[in-house]
């Protein structure tokens, strides 16, 4: 078969052709997190035919992935199929000309830095801050276009980062928010996944062939359920003295302090994980949806199917029940998101 | 009228997306500490505000036929 | 596995909830179409839960559609799978829990009326007018939701019709236009399909939970390449004698003289459709994308690929080089949208 | 200035997803016969009209800093 009839349809689309179609074709696109807006990510861009995609994700499909998770089957949950290699599979199916990578890893501040290098385009497709926050600055600091994106319950923003242009993930939120809503503690409908989706993988398309004047420089915040849909213009929230994109970068996020750091306590069935310090307070009010919380002045622990989570004030977690890093950061990052 | 639209968590800790106040000018600063009083939003503190679809500062001063929008963090994917 | 568990994060969404979940599975929806925009929707209702789905479409699986049309994958291009056989395949791989009905037919005033009957949301995924004036008549005529879609190149439209209620398609168009751009003669990218796909998907919750207030009442129109977005208040367009949905409807499209009739022509390979008339003048200049055309004061001819296509000015067509129905209309509303 | 935003296929004819008119007042059916002769839109009679965000009939007047849509019959799915 013409790999030209395949893609005929978006040839014919003027701002494309057949000239950006070959580009697209010669392009890399690194997509970081495979859930609900990775696999969607990662299907259009496949068939778009973005000629390299790399897909990064440390889980496995599980139910509750299937309701808005695209390319997943009930076959993936009963295999525990990791989700990077899933897609992967399914994809291949989809499109045979192009390369896929499935990586699964966690994604850390040593790993990630040789994936961002190589890629033209990164997307956020992560669950927690954390990562956000590490895909900011080594975006900044390789120079790479990003585009952020994050949803909950029938809303979703999305905006395109690029180095040296518009404001960062930390301009616009000036300091890690303490708490990012996720959606295992307030829910989302599969129609906020395909909103932001959309927008990236457009904004993607137009970042691979270069039609720079068609870049959305507005921050799109929305909620389908309530009908709002709003552009932002966020130029004004550019910081010069930004420590991500700022004149004197020191990119935070990958220094040593600036990481959230785990390690098995041997012999314990347990994980600590050093990170943010959290308000106890705060942590009580949040941790009340998961299960019963008890609270001391030196820490709030609360018990989640088997395993239990005790928050220390200087930043320390302990997931008691389990010995593996995976496990505990994914229960971690479901309550802070 | 100033309207406020709420989006993501903050609609279900206020119960409803859209607030009406009847205020004649206040700092953005300000309406933070409104909303939060009069609605324990928890995270209003570390939300973006947008006035008119443009992002705000603490300072800025919101004006009768505004539209703010109240964007807390979010994070899943 | 339990049921409850694979909607968990559909259901901690307060706008839906354990209630609104029951009521989804109790639910069917008609989806007309399954190009890009019905095996879209198909894919996102079958993952929220919608109890039972039927997809009817009369064609096949080809190149140019894996590059928007989701769930369709090299295989079924290579074994020809009719598009609802296909997509039904992929779907019960995602959810054995539902029904999902695939019907490979030439939707028609006859076969279409007792399944717009049965449903509770019907959604438009077709891809021309002639179909959707169908199902404006059939939607009016049985009192059902329908929810008008469409796209090309980075544009899109959508818009939430309720009998009794909104304007429906006649008001908005007043007369049924000539052309409706397509996406063979325009071309399209996925992201324009799957903005259309995720409000279409949004209002159908909305419809099947019967969450009223929050139907949006607003016309949406989308360019995602220039970065637009328009919600339009359409109320103005609605027309107390509307032949649709007026007070005394005649349901023009549902009347003998009001459809498209087609007819093999035997012994002379060649099929007859008789339908909208056309300027032959506008004809002309439509044509020309497709390949050489000739004129003269009486008809208008192209030959496209293996076949010949003759407009007469009575409004009948020839399509000559084939003896199949679904080849012919295929052909015609590729050209005439 | 009315600014004119074209979609679909309308953007090809013209070349453009933008228009700026510099008129002060005109009707609906003015401004369309007005792009019909500048741009040769082969659809726009058969197109929908927003002006504002409100569905427009031929003999609304548009102001100048109205923002005017176009939408023309797009049938593709």
């Amino acid at each position: 078969m013409s790999v030209m009839n395949r893609y005929h349809r978006q040839m014919l689309f003027q701002g494309i052709g057949q000239e950006g179609q070959a580009q697209l074709l010669s392009k890399q696109v690194l997509i970081i997190g495979c859930g609900a807006l990775g696999s969607s990510s990662a299907e259009m861009l496949t068939r778009a035919g973005v000629g390299e995609i790399t897909i990064i994700d440390r889980d496995y499909v599980e139910w509750t992935n299937l309701q808005r998770q695209h390319l997943f089957t009930e076959e993936d949950v009963y295999q525990q199929t990791p989700k990077a290699i899933a897609a992967a599979r399914k994809l291949k199916k989809i499109n045979s000309d192009i390369n896929i990578h499935p990586v699964v890893i966690d994604a850390t501040a040593e790993n990630l830095a040789s994936y961002v290098q190589h890629a033209d385009v990164v997307i956020d497709a992560t669950d927690n801050f954390d990562t956000r926050f590490l895909i900011n600055d080594l975006a900044h600091k390789c120079r790479k276009p990003w585009i952020f994106g994050a949803c909950v319950g029938s809303s979703g923003m999305t905006f395109t980062i690029i180095p040296g242009q518009t404001p960062c993930l930390d301009c616009l939120l000036k300091v890690t928010p303490m708490f990012g809503a996720t959606c295992d503690a307030v829910g989302v409908i599969g129609p906020a996944v395909q909103m932001v989706v959309t927008h990236q993988t457009t904004e993607a398309l137009k970042l691979l062939i270069d039609a720079k004047e068609k870049i959305n420089s507005k921050l799109i915040i929305f909620d389908l359920w309530n009908n709002h849909y709003q552009t932002i213009d966020v130029s004004r929230a550019k910081r010069p003295n930004c420590s991500s994109c700022g004149e004197e970068p020191t990119y935070p996020s990958l220094s040593y302090h600036g990481r959230t750091k785990t390690e098995v306590l041997c012999g314990r069935n347990t994980v600590q994980i050093r990170g943010k310090q959290y308000s106890l307070e705060l942590l009580e009010s949040k941790l009340a949806d998961y299960g019963e919380v008890k609270v001391n002045p030196f820490l709030v622990s609360v018990d989640i199917d088997e395993k239990r989570l005790v928050f220390f004030q200087d930043g320390r977690t302990f997931v008691h029940g389990t010995n593996s890093i995976e496990d505990a950061k994914k229960l971690y990052y479901q309550i802070v998101g | 009228m100033i309207e406020v639209l709420l989006f993501a968590q903050l609609q279900e800790e206020a119960g409803k997306d859209k607030i009406l106040l009847d205020i004649k000018e206040i700092t953005v600063k300000e309406i933070k500490q409104t909303l939060q009083t009069q609605f324990h939003l928890s995270q209003i503190e570390e939300s973006m505000v947008a006035v008119n679809e443009s992002y705000a500062l603490e300072g800025d001063v919101i004006q009768p036929g505004d539209i703010v929008a109240i964007i807390p963090p979010v994070s899943g994917g």
